[in-house]
């Protein structure tokens, strides 16, 4: 799913000073699940923008809402009437909410509460890590489901490179990160399949990634088109 | 929107099911199914080995009681199979358990076999393991050195005979039962005109009636000496000879003592039985020191787990008396009795609800619940996500944990509410 | 400021300081129950500043006594999380504390609150708070 | 012969090949690193020229390739692809060949948040021996990875670097082979300390027979100081310093010439221990900030001297 993270109160504090009407409007998808950008939070952002403007003697309208999907028309719409009680809205879902919410509300103003961080799982509560990089092209198969792309700090294909030193990355810092070739060693080492590793890989198609600019997905056998 | 009272099972509709597992058929089985039947509550007794009885089917006799063990068993044994509250499967495992107290949905295999079986309550009796390590090594005559266990078994026929000279060996760092053993075995050989050396640590006296008893042995001649750190073994032509200095004794007074001895007893390291962490997470309970079944908490002593309606009795939890462990079965069986009949409608009111219609089923709450009180369920009418989690009326200890994890607040707790709370706030500087 | 008497309010556990809470009854004190120290929320202490309080307690049990297992250390982490939006927000971190009290240590609730009281009296008034 | 250039020409006339490391400055006055280089000119083979080495910001690789090729000495043009994607990398070493530089050396490259510029936005489109294959395919096929055809051919002796001292070690040998089946036709290593380690990694090498695909120059840094040393040890990935070397520095700490004197003689042991390890074709000096004591090394190890003259 879609991992987020709130950002720091003093960039929301900065970036709705202005504003003396404010909607915090959660999501109740990804960022829900990843306890970014729910009804708590947005209850809880709410409230810390409420108290930090009656301390700056700014007194400040502040509701806090959340709604099912803030990447889908349908939900979002639901807000209409409330939109026009508010100068701004505060998105507490992830960068696809907010852009929808413009694209739906263009005469508002829609900033980001939150920091889309990655896409990844919970290894445990509290512990979420990234594990794809939606590059368009699975490898998965070959490296038998550990991603090079993702866990590479490098995205080799052909790891791990000289940095590797006892299953960590060079780049390990305070926080220590898994090589990933590490990884996929091991893994492929367990199953028997280390001919593998033997193989050059070609270079990647990376069109099929971002690099191939925004993506965009059309299928014409759902699409519907009106009076058919 | 309250709308966990729309899904099963609603409180007029929720059993309990009359019926109590008991895993292990050792002493703290027996005795925990024997209370449960008393109580009239059907039983199903499973142990994985071929026959009941466990470690105390290997006893010689018992502690401070002239019955024979194995008597005591075999009448047990033979009173429960006559039972027809009672059903014992040998060679069974438990191998899954879903849902909560008073319904829980347990997969057994049953010599072989998986078999299904709705069950109220879970009474884990699985006992311990013994790891035994030798005090030396010697080339001959390791027959003479034996744990406390093996000793147990041979007990008759080694105590039999001309005097012979035993030293009982209790090391520091063991539980209560090390030290009554030695006890217990101190006054037989005595009574058999053996000549007896128990060396100790701490000498624990803490079970009723064992300071007189440690009083009357060391007065009918046993010798107790405090210390086990600095006991040498020594062989010679077949003999064994232990040597130590009384560390109790001033440097001037202190002079080698030499024991030959025919019998050296250790006491064994005890072990939570090897199967501890594989049901420990099909049960989903937490474990104790040592990996032992029980949290270090004294919210859960004696019996109890950090899930309702999983209980733990006898030595799986910590190695006990035989009328300790009784004393535990029926803890258990009376805490399974009050929940049998708890008002359920009641304990509803007090339960936290979940709007499954705010509900992202990210499982925040299954997650941090510490009691494991919540359940997974699919096809929830009315939910956003198709499923929903469930709290258990009975299972729910009302902590408000979940209340407070939840990301959308789908959770509310009757009496602690956001109203409630603001209700509560509104009397800040005296103000009402 | 020697004539500013704060207003504190005590998230008190009730299976700990709940039960010493109820007794002791200080002024300027609203003891509020809390069935578990892992019931705290956020939004909840947010909401005792905003409704006027000068300083907020969470007082729960005593550290491994949780009757819950784990929701003392719950309310500490989240009390230190909260702290941290409170620096944010620009009200002082030590308005706020987290502290393990026994359900028969009186003595100790006493002086936990009695100190805390002092230092907001020091304090003074939350900053920008307004005056009804 | 696949370029012709005087370090192929050594190793492919069976010498023991030297080569040295220049890391060109971060200005625009490349003076002091020809002086380096003059220094050295009749010390060693070839000269690798670093691309911005461990991600800090220098003057190209290629830039001061080419004025070696002026000043008529033999550089070795690192590329890491960290910062380039496969059209610039291409077109790097089509402008490298175009000017006379003959090896290219396909590295990956130390992370960019390791480096000057943490902020920057890593490439890493193609891996190292993606590189090499790539490189490989210009100069047998003569292919661009797209399939399009070159307009001239290319001439390039491909190099690369194995690290011994990363793990998994079983695995580093069959990464080699993986390099080789890319096209690497020379490598160097990662500084050698731990020799036991390089024995047993060399021990598999020979085993599959890779040092007769390929060439094999072991890596050798003189340690200058305690503290480098120290650092090399707990804060670089994938180099090994044993216990002992740290302790003979130390040790040298009381003796005439002191450390330093002790570093160089070490680093002269190293490269006779690896003179005499099958399968080792050459060493590769990389006297970082030390490069005036290369000759000097050179010198000590006995028998290298002169360095082997080849005409065009």
């Amino acid at each position: 799913m879609i991992i987020g993270e709130r950002k720091p109160l003093e960039e929301v504090f900065d970036r709705t000073s202005s504003f003396n009407k404010i909607l915090v409007l959660g999501c109740e998808t990804c960022v829900a699940v990843c306890l970014a950008g729910g009804k708590k939070e947005a209850e809880e952002t709410a409230e810390a923008i409420s108290l930090h403007r009656k301390k700056e003697n700014q007194p400040v309208e502040v509701k806090a809402e959340s709604v099912q999907r803030q990447c889908e028309f349908e939900f979002i719409d639901e807000f209409k009437d409330l939109m026009n009680d508010y100068d701004v809205v505060l998105s507490l879902a992830c960068g696809v909410g907010v852009q929808t919410m413009v694209d739906r509300y263009p005469e508002k103003i829609v900033l980001p509460g939150l920091n889309t961080t990655f896409l990844g799982y919970p290894l445990e509560q509290g512990v979420w890590m990234e594990n794809c990089q939606a590059c368009g092209d699975c490898v998965l198969d070959k490296t038998h489901g550990i991603c090079p792309i993702t866990r590479c700090t490098k995205s080799m294909l052909n790891g791990p490179c000289g940095g590797s030193s006892e299953g960590k990355c060079e780049i390990s810092g305070d926080i220590e990160i898994e090589c990933g070739w590490h990884l996929i060693h091991e893994r492929l080492k367990a199953l028997g399949k280390l001919d593998y590793m033997e193989e050059v890989e070609p270079p990647k198609n990376w069109s099929t990634s971002f690099h191939g600019g925004p993506r965009k997905i059309v299928r014409e056998d759902v699409k519907i088109v009106r009076g058919e | 929107m309250n709308a966990q009272r729309k899904y099963p099972p609603a409180p007029e509709e929720m059993t309990f099911e009359p019926k109590v597992l008991v895993v292990g058929g050792g002493a703290s089985g027996i005795l925990s199914a024997e209370k449960a039947a008393e109580l009239g509550l059907s039983v199903v007794l499973i142990e994985k080995t071929e026959e009941l009885g466990g470690k105390a089917a290997q006893l010689s006799f018992l502690y401070q009681s002239n019955l024979s063990p194995s008597q005591w068993l075999k009448d047990k044994i033979s009173s429960l199979e006559k039972n027809n509250k009672v059903t014992i499967y040998t060679n069974s495992q438990l191998e899954k358990v879903n849902g909560q107290v008073g319904n829980f949905k347990v997969t057994l295999n049953i010599e072989g076999k998986k078999e299904e079986m709705d069950i109220g309550a879970i009474i884990m009796a699985t006992g311990m393991d013994l790891s035994s390590k030798m005090p030396a090594q010697v080339e001959k005559g390791a027959g003479s050195f034996l744990s406390q266990m093996e000793f147990e078994k041979q007990f008759t026929q080694l105590a039999s005979g001309d005097s012979k000279t035993f030293v009982l060996v209790v090391k520091e760092d063991d539980f209560l039962i090390g030290c009554i053993n030695a006890l217990k075995y101190s006054k037989k050989l005595k009574e058999a005109n053996h000549n007896v050396y128990v060396f100790f640590d701490e000498m624990k006296v803490s079970e009723e009636g064992t300071e007189k008893l440690y009083h009357q042995v060391r007065e009918e001649g046993v010798t107790f000496i405090r210390g086990t750190n600095n006991l040498k073994i020594g062989q010679e032509e077949g003999k064994f000879s232990l040597t130590t200095i009384d560390p109790q004794l001033p440097v001037k007074l202190a002079k080698e003592l030499v024991i030959n001895f025919d019998y050296y007893i250790f006491n064994e390291d005890l072990l939570p039985g090897a199967d501890t962490g594989k049901l420990a997470e099909i049960l989903r309970v937490n474990l104790g020191p040592g990996g032992f079944f029980q949290e270090d908490n004294y919210h859960t002593e004696p019996v109890y787990s950090n899930r309702q309606g999983i209980y733990f009795v006898g030595a799986c939890r910590m190695p006990d008396l035989l009328h300790n462990v009784q004393e535990q079965a029926g803890a258990a069986v009376n805490s399974i009795y009050q929940l049998s009949v708890a008002d359920v409608k009641e304990l509803m009111e007090k339960t936290p609800l979940i709007d499954v219609i705010k509900c992202a089923y990210c499982l925040t709450c299954y997650r941090s619940c510490p009691w494991n009180a919540i359940d997974l369920l699919y096809e929830i009418e009315g939910a956003a996500w198709d499923g929903a989690p469930y709290l258990h009326p009975l299972a729910c200890q009302k902590c408000g944990c979940c209340v407070a994890e939840c990301p959308n607040r789908a959770i509310s707790f009757p009496g602690y509410t956001d109203e409630d709370m603001q209700k509560e706030f509104k009397k800040i500087g005296g103000k009402v | 400021m020697a004539d500013f008497n704060p207003s504190l309010v005590t998230l008190c556990c009730e299976n700990s300081a709940f039960l010493v809470a109820e007794e002791e009854n200080l002024p300027g004190v609203t003891p509020v129950k809390i069935p578990c120290g892992g019931q705290v929320e956020h939004y909840h202490i947010l909401n005792a500043f905003d409704q006027g309080a000068d300083g907020v307690m969470v007082l729960a049990c005593l550290k491994e006594n949780c009757k819950h297992f784990w929701g003392n250390d719950r309310a500490e982490k989240k009390v230190n999380y909260v702290k941290g939006m409170l620096e944010n927000i620009g009200i002082n971190a030590e308005r706020l504390a987290y502290s393990p009290v026994a359900a028969n240590n009186e003595y100790k609730y006493g002086e936990l609150v009695k100190e805390m009281y002092d230092k907001l009296k020091e304090m003074g008034p939350m900053e920008g708070k307004v005056k009804k | 012969m696949f370029a012709g250039s005087n370090l192929e020409k050594v190793l492919a006339n069976g010498h023991f090949a030297i080569t040295g490391e220049l890391g060109p400055m971060r200005g625009t006055d490349l003076g002091p690193c020809l002086e380096h280089a003059e220094h050295m000119r009749n010390h060693v083979d070839a000269f690798n020229i670093t691309d911005n080495q461990t991600a800090v910001v220098r003057i190209a690789s290629m830039a001061t390739a080419i004025k070696l090729v002026e000043r008529g000495m033999d550089p070795v043009m690192q590329m890491t692809v960290r910062d380039r994607n496969r059209i610039c990398l291409q077109a790097d070493v089509l402008g490298g060949a175009s000017c006379g530089v003959k090896n290219f050396l396909c590295i990956q490259g130390d992370h960019q948040t390791l480096g000057s510029e943490p902020q920057a936005k890593g490439v890493y489109d193609v891996d190292s021996t993606q590189l090499m294959k790539v490189i490989k395919d210009m100069r047998d096929e003569n292919k661009f990875v797209s399939g399009d055809e070159m307009e001239a051919p290319l001439d390039a002796f491909i190099g690369g670097v194995v690290n011994p001292f990363a793990d998994p070690f079983e695995y580093r040998p069959a990464r080699f082979a993986k390099k080789i089946a890319a096209g690497v036709n020379f490598v160097q290593t990662q500084c050698i300390y731990d020799m036991d380690r390089l024995k047993e990694y060399m021990k598999r090498v020979v085993d599959m027979g890779l040092h007769e695909k390929c060439y094999i120059l072991a890596g050798i840094t003189p340690l200058k100081a305690i503290g480098a040393a120290m650092y090399m040890k707990n804060n670089v990935a994938g180099i090994i310093i044993p216990d002992e070397i740290v302790k003979r520095l130390k040790g040298a700490k009381e003796k005439p010439g002191g450390v330093k004197a002790e570093g160089l003689k070490l680093c002269v042991e190293q490269i006779q221990q690896v003179k005499e390890i099958e399968g080792i074709h050459g060493a590769h000096i990389m006297a970082i900030a030390w490069e005036e004591k290369v000759p000097e090394i050179v010198e000590a190890v006995g028998g290298l001297m002169p360095r082997p003259k080849f005409d065009d």
